[in-house]
C-alpha cells in the first residue's frame, strides 16, 4: 500500500476529484494548508503593497493498493497541470498496514 | 416649518436612515449567500453602488426622475441638485435608487469583472432606473395618470432590478461548475449566519422603505404609517413561514435558505401594495409570495438553467411583478375581491410589462455593448482563484 | 390627528422598529455563544419565533392580552385585529412577544427537536405571554389592580421567557458532554465576535424596549423618555463592569462572555423601574444585577447542573425577577428606601412569584405534553452530529 | 412641553440611539482589520469604552464640559448629573464621549495591556476630552468666542482621539513583526467582511452624529437637518470613491481596505462643516478626504513608522484636521472660497492646533505616567501568542 | 516508532480520545479534513438537493514507539466504531526518527 | 528524500519560517492543528474554568532530499525552541518518490 500526498491548486481540485473518479479512486481525504514555494502572489493591504509566497493549497491524501500507484499519480499530474509556476507536488510514501473500522478490514481490502 | 411639517421631514429622513442600512443587508446576504473567495468583490461592489448612486443621483438621478414632466415620459433635469427645502427628499429617493442597482450585484455574483459592473452600476441608478420611476412616482407620469399602483416600488425599485439582473446573469453566463452534464449543481454560501444577519437587517429597513414612502406622517397619514408597517410586517413573516412549510413537504426538511429567501419575497410582493391592503390582504399576498419564490427559483435554477446566486431574479423580479399585480386583487379600493372588477388589475399588468420591457431592454442594450467592448466577464483563471485574489489582490478572510 | 398624536404613534413605531431588531440580536448571541454545528438551527428557530409572533399575536394574541378584560384574568378575544387607529400598539406589542419565546430558544439550544420547538414557541407567544401580561399592562389586570408595577417587561417578558427557559432546560436535560463525572465542562461558544455584535444590538433595541413602554412622547412623556433612556444606558453599563470586575477577581481574567452577559441583564433589571428610579438608582440596580447575573449562572451550571448554553436563565429569569423586586427598593416614588415602607416590595414580590408560577407551571404541562407525545429531544447521533445536518439537511459555514 | 419641543428632544434621542451604535461600528471595523488572536481584547475595550463613558460622563464627566464655565476654560462641576429636564442632552453628549476614547483602541490594537488601557480610556473620556469639548462648544468656550466652527466635532471628538492614539502608538512600539529590516511588513486583518459591516454601521450612526448635532430639528432646523444627511453622505461617498480611484491608480488594483477607510475618512471631514457647507462643497471635501487618507496612511506608515492597525491616526487625526480647515476654505458663509477672506481659516487654524496641542500633550503625561509605573505593553509572548489568550484566558473563534 | 493516521467521524472524536488517554496515549495531533468514501450524506440548499460524499471528519496524527502501536490501533477502531457506512479508516507507518524540540530528546524517548 | 513533520508553536512559526529560508529550504507546506501533549491552557468561559491540553499548534511537512535532512531539524529544534512546556516535536520519515506537478521533474529533482 502507498500513500500519495498531492499539493496542488485550490482551483484544481474539482478536476482532480473527477479524474480520480474516473480511475475509481473513490476514496481519500483533503483539506486546505499553506504552501511556500516558487509561486509568489501580489496583495495590498491598506497602503501596504506586498509579495508573498505563502499560497493557498488542497492538500490530498490517498492511500492506495500498489497496482493503483502509477495510474493515480499520473491522473493528478495530469488534470492539476497548467504549466504556471505553482502547479505542485506529489509524494508518495510507504504504508504499512490500513484497518477499515466499519468493518475490521486490514490491509488491501481496507481500502476498497 | 410648523410642527406637522416637521414631523413629516423627520419621519421621511428617519425611513431614509433605515433604507440606507439596507445596503449592508444586501452586503451580508450576498456575501454570505456566496463562496468566500468572491466576498471582497461584492462588498466592493455594494459600497460602489451606495457611492455612486449618491453622487449619481444628486448630481442628476433624482431630477431626471422627479423634475417637471417632459411628455409624462422623463423629468427636465438639473445638474447637482441644491434646493435646500428638499433635500430630505432627496435622501430618500437616493437611497431608493442605490437599492436597485445592488439587486442586480447578487445576481452576477463570482463572474463579473469590476470596471465593468461599475459602469453598470452607474447606468441602472442614474438613467434606467429614473425614468421608469418618473412613470410611476413624479405625480405627471403615464402610468400615474393611468392609475397604476406601486405604492413604495415593488415594481418601480425591485423588479426593475431584479429583470436587470435576469438579463445580466443570462449574458454573463452561469458560474464555472454551476452546471454539469445538464445538471444543476449546488454552490452553498459560505456562511448563512452573516445572511441571515443581512436579511434581518433588510427587513428592518423596509419598514422605513414601504412606511417611509407614504412620505409624510403628520394627520391623517399617521395611521396610514402604522397600517404599513403591520401589512409590511405580516406579509413577510407569512412569506417565511410558507417557504420553509413547501421546503419541508418537498425536501422533507425546513431549509433555510429558501426560508431567509421567502421573507424577502413578502417583503418585495407587499411593497406595491403594503398601502392598499388590510392585513389580512398582507396575510395572503405573503402566503402566495412564499409558494411562488420556491417555484421560481426553482424553476429558474433548473428548467431554464440561469444562474442566479442568491435567488435575486426570483425575490426581487419575479415577487416584484407577483405583488404590484396581486394589488388588483387585493386592494380594499378597486381590488377585484373587493368588487372592483377588472381594471385596476388590467392596469396593474400594463405597468408591470412596460416597466419589465423598459428594464430589461435597457439592460440588455447596456450590457450587450459592454460585453462586446470591453466584456462582461472575468477570465477562467480569476474566477477559479476568485474575485478577490485577481481583482483585488487581496482576501477577506486572513 | 393633531401633532401631539402623531409624536406618540410615530415613537411608538420606531420604537417597535428598534424592538424588531432585537431578534437579530438574540439570533447572534444565541449562535455566537453556542457551536457552529447547530448555528442553522438557532437561526431558524428566532425567525420562526418572529414570524409566529407576527401572525399569532395579530390573528389573536394581542386581544387575549389587551381585550377587555374577563375578570382581570384574561382578554375577550377577537380574531385578525383589524383596529385602524391601533396599529402601532399592534406593532409594538408583536414585537414584544415575540422576545419572550425568543428566550427559550437559547436555554434549549443543541438538543430540542426543531418542530416541537415550533410548538411551543406558538403556545408561549399566543397564551402563556398574553395571558400573564393582561395581568400587567391591560390597565385591568389583577395586578394592575394590586399596584404592581413592572413597567416595560422585566418580569410580563423576561421572566416569563427565562422561567419557560429554566423548565425546557429542565425537562429536555443537558448536552452529551456537559456534565461528566459530576463535573460540569465548559462547551465555549463558536463565535463570541458575533455573539458581542448580538450584544450591542440588544443594547440598542432596548432603548425602544424601555423607552417605547412610555408609549407616548409628546407633554411630559418626552423628559419621562429620556429619563427612561438614561437609568437604562447607566444600569446597563454598571451591570457589565460589575460582571467584568468579579470575573477578574473570581478568575484572575476579565471574563468576556461574562461581562457580555452582564450587560443584558442589567438590562433586563433595569426594565421594570426604568421609569420608576433615578439615575442613581439605576446604577446601583445595575451593579447588583451584575453581581447576581455571575452567580446566578455559576449556580445553575455547577450546583443544580442545569445546561443552559447561553445564560438565558439567570439574565432573563433571575435578574428580570430581582430588578422587579428591586423597584420595591428604589422606586422613587413608594420605594423601601426612599421612605415608601415595604408596602411595594410586597406586591412587587406577589408579582414576580405569582408570574412565575403561571410561567413554570404552563411551561411544564406543555412541555410534558410534547415530551409524551412527538418527544423533546434529537437522537443522540443527531446531537453529535450537530442540528444542523439531521434537521435541515445543511451546514451554515460552507 | 410643546410639540416643537418634543420633536427636538426626540430628534436628539434617535439620533443618540444611532450614534451609540457606532460602538458597535467601531468594534467590528477594529476587529475585521487585526488578526483574530486580539479580537476578544478589542471587543472588550470597546465595550468598556461605552460602559465607562456612560457611567463617567454621568458621574462628572457631562459637568466639566457643559457647566458653568470657569474662564472660557472647563466647567463647573457637580456629581452625579440629575436634571430631569437634561436627560437627553446628557445621553447624547455620552454617545459622543464614548466615541473619542474608542479611536485610541483600534490604534493601539494588539499589544497594549488591558488594565492600562481601562485606566486611559477613563482619563480621556471625563477628563481630557470634555475640557478641550468646553472650548468649542458649552457656548462660552475661548474657541466659541474666537468664531471657531466645528458643528459635530471633527476635531472635538475625532482629532482629538485620533491624536490621543497617535501619541499611544508612539508610545506603545509597533507590534512584534511589523517593521523588519526597516520594511513595513502588511499584518492583514482577519475578516474583512466583518470590517466593512463596521464601516456601514458607522455610516449609518454618522447620521445621528452630524445631524443630531444640530440638537433640534423644530422650526428652521428642519431642513439643517436635512442638508447635514445630504451632506454627510455626499462627502462619505466621494471619499469612498476617491480612494478607490487612487489605489487603483497607485497599485493597479482597487484596494477595499483603503476604499473603507476612505468612507470614514469623508464622514470625519465633513463632520465640521456638515451644517456649513454646500451638498457641492461637501462633495470637494469627501473628494480631497478621499486623496489625503491614503496618503497620510501610507506616509505614517512607511515613512514614520508608526504602527496603527486600522488607520485610525489618519482617518481620525489627520483627515478631522484638514476637515476643519475645510471648514474655513468652503463654508458657504465666510469661506475663502465664498469671498470670506482668510480670517475664519486662521480662527479653524487656532482652533485645530490648540485641540491638537491639548490632546497630545495631555495624552503624553497620562501615557508616559502609565509607561513608567504599570506599563504600556503586554510582554513578548503575551503578544505572539495573542492578547485573548494571556488578558482574558479565552479564545473568540472555537 | 510508527505513525498512526485515523480518520474518523467529528462526533466520535471525544470518546476516541477518551480511550486513548485510558492507554496512555496522551501524545497527538488532530485537524479536520474532509473525507471522500463511501458514505453520502443529503443535503439541500436554495431548492438543489444534493448528494456529496464530501464529508466532514477529523484527522488524528498520533507518533507512538513500537509496543504501543496495537493497543492504540485496537483503542481506536473500538470507539470509533458503529457499524454504519463512515466509521472511517486507520493507516500505519513507518517512522525514522523523532526529536523533542524543548529537551532535545531524540527516539522513542521523545514519545514520552 | 526525507518527510519532515514539524509541531510547533504557531507564534514560533515566523522565526522557523525566517531559519528554513537562511538555509535554503524554500518548500514546504503548513496547516494549523490542535495538539495535544504536556501543556496545559487554562481558560475561563462562561463562569466554568478549565484546563485544556488541546492547543493550537502549527504542523509543517517539509520534504527534502537526503543532504538537507539534518540541518533543517536542527534550524527548527534552534528556531522553535523556547524551553516551556509545549516548544513540540519533530518526526521524520521516508519519501519514496516525488513529482513536481509543472514540470514532471521526479526524485530529488523535483524538490529544487
Ligand atoms: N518540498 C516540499 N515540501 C512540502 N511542500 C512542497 C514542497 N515543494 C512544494 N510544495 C508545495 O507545493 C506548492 C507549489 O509549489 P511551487 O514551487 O509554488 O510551484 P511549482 O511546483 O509549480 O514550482 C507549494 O506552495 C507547497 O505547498
Ligand atoms: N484510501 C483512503 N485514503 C484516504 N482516506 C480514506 C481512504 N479511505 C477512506 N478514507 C477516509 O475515511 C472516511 C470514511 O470512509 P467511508 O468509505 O465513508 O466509510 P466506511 O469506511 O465506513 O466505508 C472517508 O471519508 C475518508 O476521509
Ligand atoms: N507522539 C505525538 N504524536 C503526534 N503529535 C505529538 C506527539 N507528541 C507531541 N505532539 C505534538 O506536539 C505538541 C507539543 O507537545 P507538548 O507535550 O505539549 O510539549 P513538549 O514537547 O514541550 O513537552 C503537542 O501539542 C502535539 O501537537
Amino acid at each position: 500500500m502507498k500513500k500519495i500526498e498531492a499539493i496542488i491548486r485550490k482551483s484544481k481540485f474539482d478536476e482532480v476529484k473527477e479524474a480520480l473518479h474516473q480511475i475509481e479512486v473513490n476514496f481519500f481525504s483533503y483539506w486546505d494548508v499553506t504552501g511556500v514555494g516558487n509561486e509568489k502572489e501580489g496583495h495590498v493591504y491598506r497602503g501596504v503593497s506586498y509579495c508573498t509566497s505563502d499560497i493557498q493549497r488542497r492538500f490530498l491524501s490517498i492511500i492506495v493498493s500498489d497496482p493503483f500507484l502509477d495510474i493515480t499519480v499520473d491522473a493528478i499530474i495530469k488534470t492539476a497541470f497548467t504549466g504556471i509556476v505553482g502547479d505542485g507536488i506529489i509524494f508518495v510514501s510507504d504504508v504499512i498496514e490500513s484497518y477499515r473500522i466499519r468493518t475490521g478490514e486490514k490491509g488491501s481490502d481496507a481500502l476498497k | 416649518m410648523d410642527a406637522n411639517g416637521v414631523l413629516d421631514l423627520m419621519w421621511i429622513v428617519i425611513c431614509g436612515i433605515l433604507v440606507f442600512f439596507m445596503q449592508a443587508g444586501f452586503t451580508l446576504v450576498e456575501t454570505g449567500f456566496t463562496r468566500s473567495k468572491n466576498a471582497g468583490n461584492i462588498i466592493m461592489k455594494n459600497i460602489m453602488d451606495l457611492c455612486i448612486g449618491s453622487i449619481g443621483f444628486w448630481a442628476i438621478g433624482y431630477t431626471i426622475m422627479y423634475g417637471e414632466s417632459i411628455g409624462a415620459f422623463i423629468g427636465k433635469t438639473t445638474l447637482f441638485f441644491d434646493n435646500k427645502e428638499d433635500m430630505h427628499n432627496l435622501f430618500f429617493q437616493t437611497v431608493f435608487a442605490a437599492t436597485a442597482a445592488t439587486i442586480v450585484s447578487g445576481a452576477v455574483a463570482g463572474r463579473t469583472k469590476f470596471s465593468t459592473y461599475i459602469i453598470f452600476s452607474f447606468v441602472i441608478t442614474v438613467i434606467i432606473y429614473p425614468i421608469s420611476g418618473h412613470w410611476v412616482w413624479q405625480g405627471g407620469g403615464w402610468l400615474t395618470n393611468l392609475g397604476f399602483i406601486d405604492f413604495a416600488g415593488s415594481t418601480v425599485v425591485h423588479s426593475v432590478g431584479g429583470w436587470a439582473a435576469l438579463v445580466g446573469a443570462i449574458l454573463i453566463g452561469p458560474r464555472i461548475g454551476k452546471y454539469t452534464n445538464g445538471k444543476s449543481n449546488a454552490i452553498p454560501g459560505h456562511n448563512l449566519l452573516i445572511g441571515s444577519l443581512g436579511v434581518f437587517i433588510l427587513w428592518l429597513g423596509w419598514f422605513g422603505f414601504n412606511a417611509g414612502s407614504q412620505l409624510a406622517i403628520s394627520g391623517d397619514n399617521a395611521n396610514a404609517v402604522a397600517g404599513i408597517i403591520i401589512t409590511t410586517n405580516l406579509a413577510a413573516a407569512a412569506a417565511a413561514i410558507t417557504a420553509m412549510i413547501v421546503t419541508w413537504i418537498s425536501y422533507g426538511k425546513p431549509d433555510i435558505s429558501m426560508t431567509l429567501n421567502g421573507a424577502l419575497a413578502g417583503l418585495v410582493a407587499i411593497t406595491a401594495g403594503c398601502a392598499a391592503v388590510s392585513p389580512l390582504g398582507a396575510f395572503i399576498i405573503g402566503i402566495i409570495a412564499g409558494v411562488v419564490v420556491v417555484f421560481s427559483i426553482d424553476f429558474i435554477d433548473k428548467k431554464l438553467k440561469i444562474d442566479d446566486p442568491v435567488g435575486a431574479i426570483s425575490v426581487h423580479g419575479v415577487t416584484g411583478a407577483l405583488g404590484t399585480l396581486l394589488v388588483g386583487v387585493f386592494a380594499t379600493d378597486g381590488g377585484l375581491l373587493y368588487g372592483g372588477g377588472f381594471h385596476q388589475l388590467g392596469v396593474q399588468a400594463i405597468g408591470v410589462f412596460s416597466i419589465a420591457a423598459w428594464a430589461i431592454g435597457t439592460s440588455f442594450i447596456v450590457l450587450f455593448i459592454l460585453k462586446k467592448t470591453i466584456g462582461l466577464r472575468v477570465s477562467k483563471v480569476e474566477e477559479e482563484d476568485g474575485l478577490d485574489m485577481h481583482e483585488h489582490d487581496m482576501s477577506v478572510y486572513n
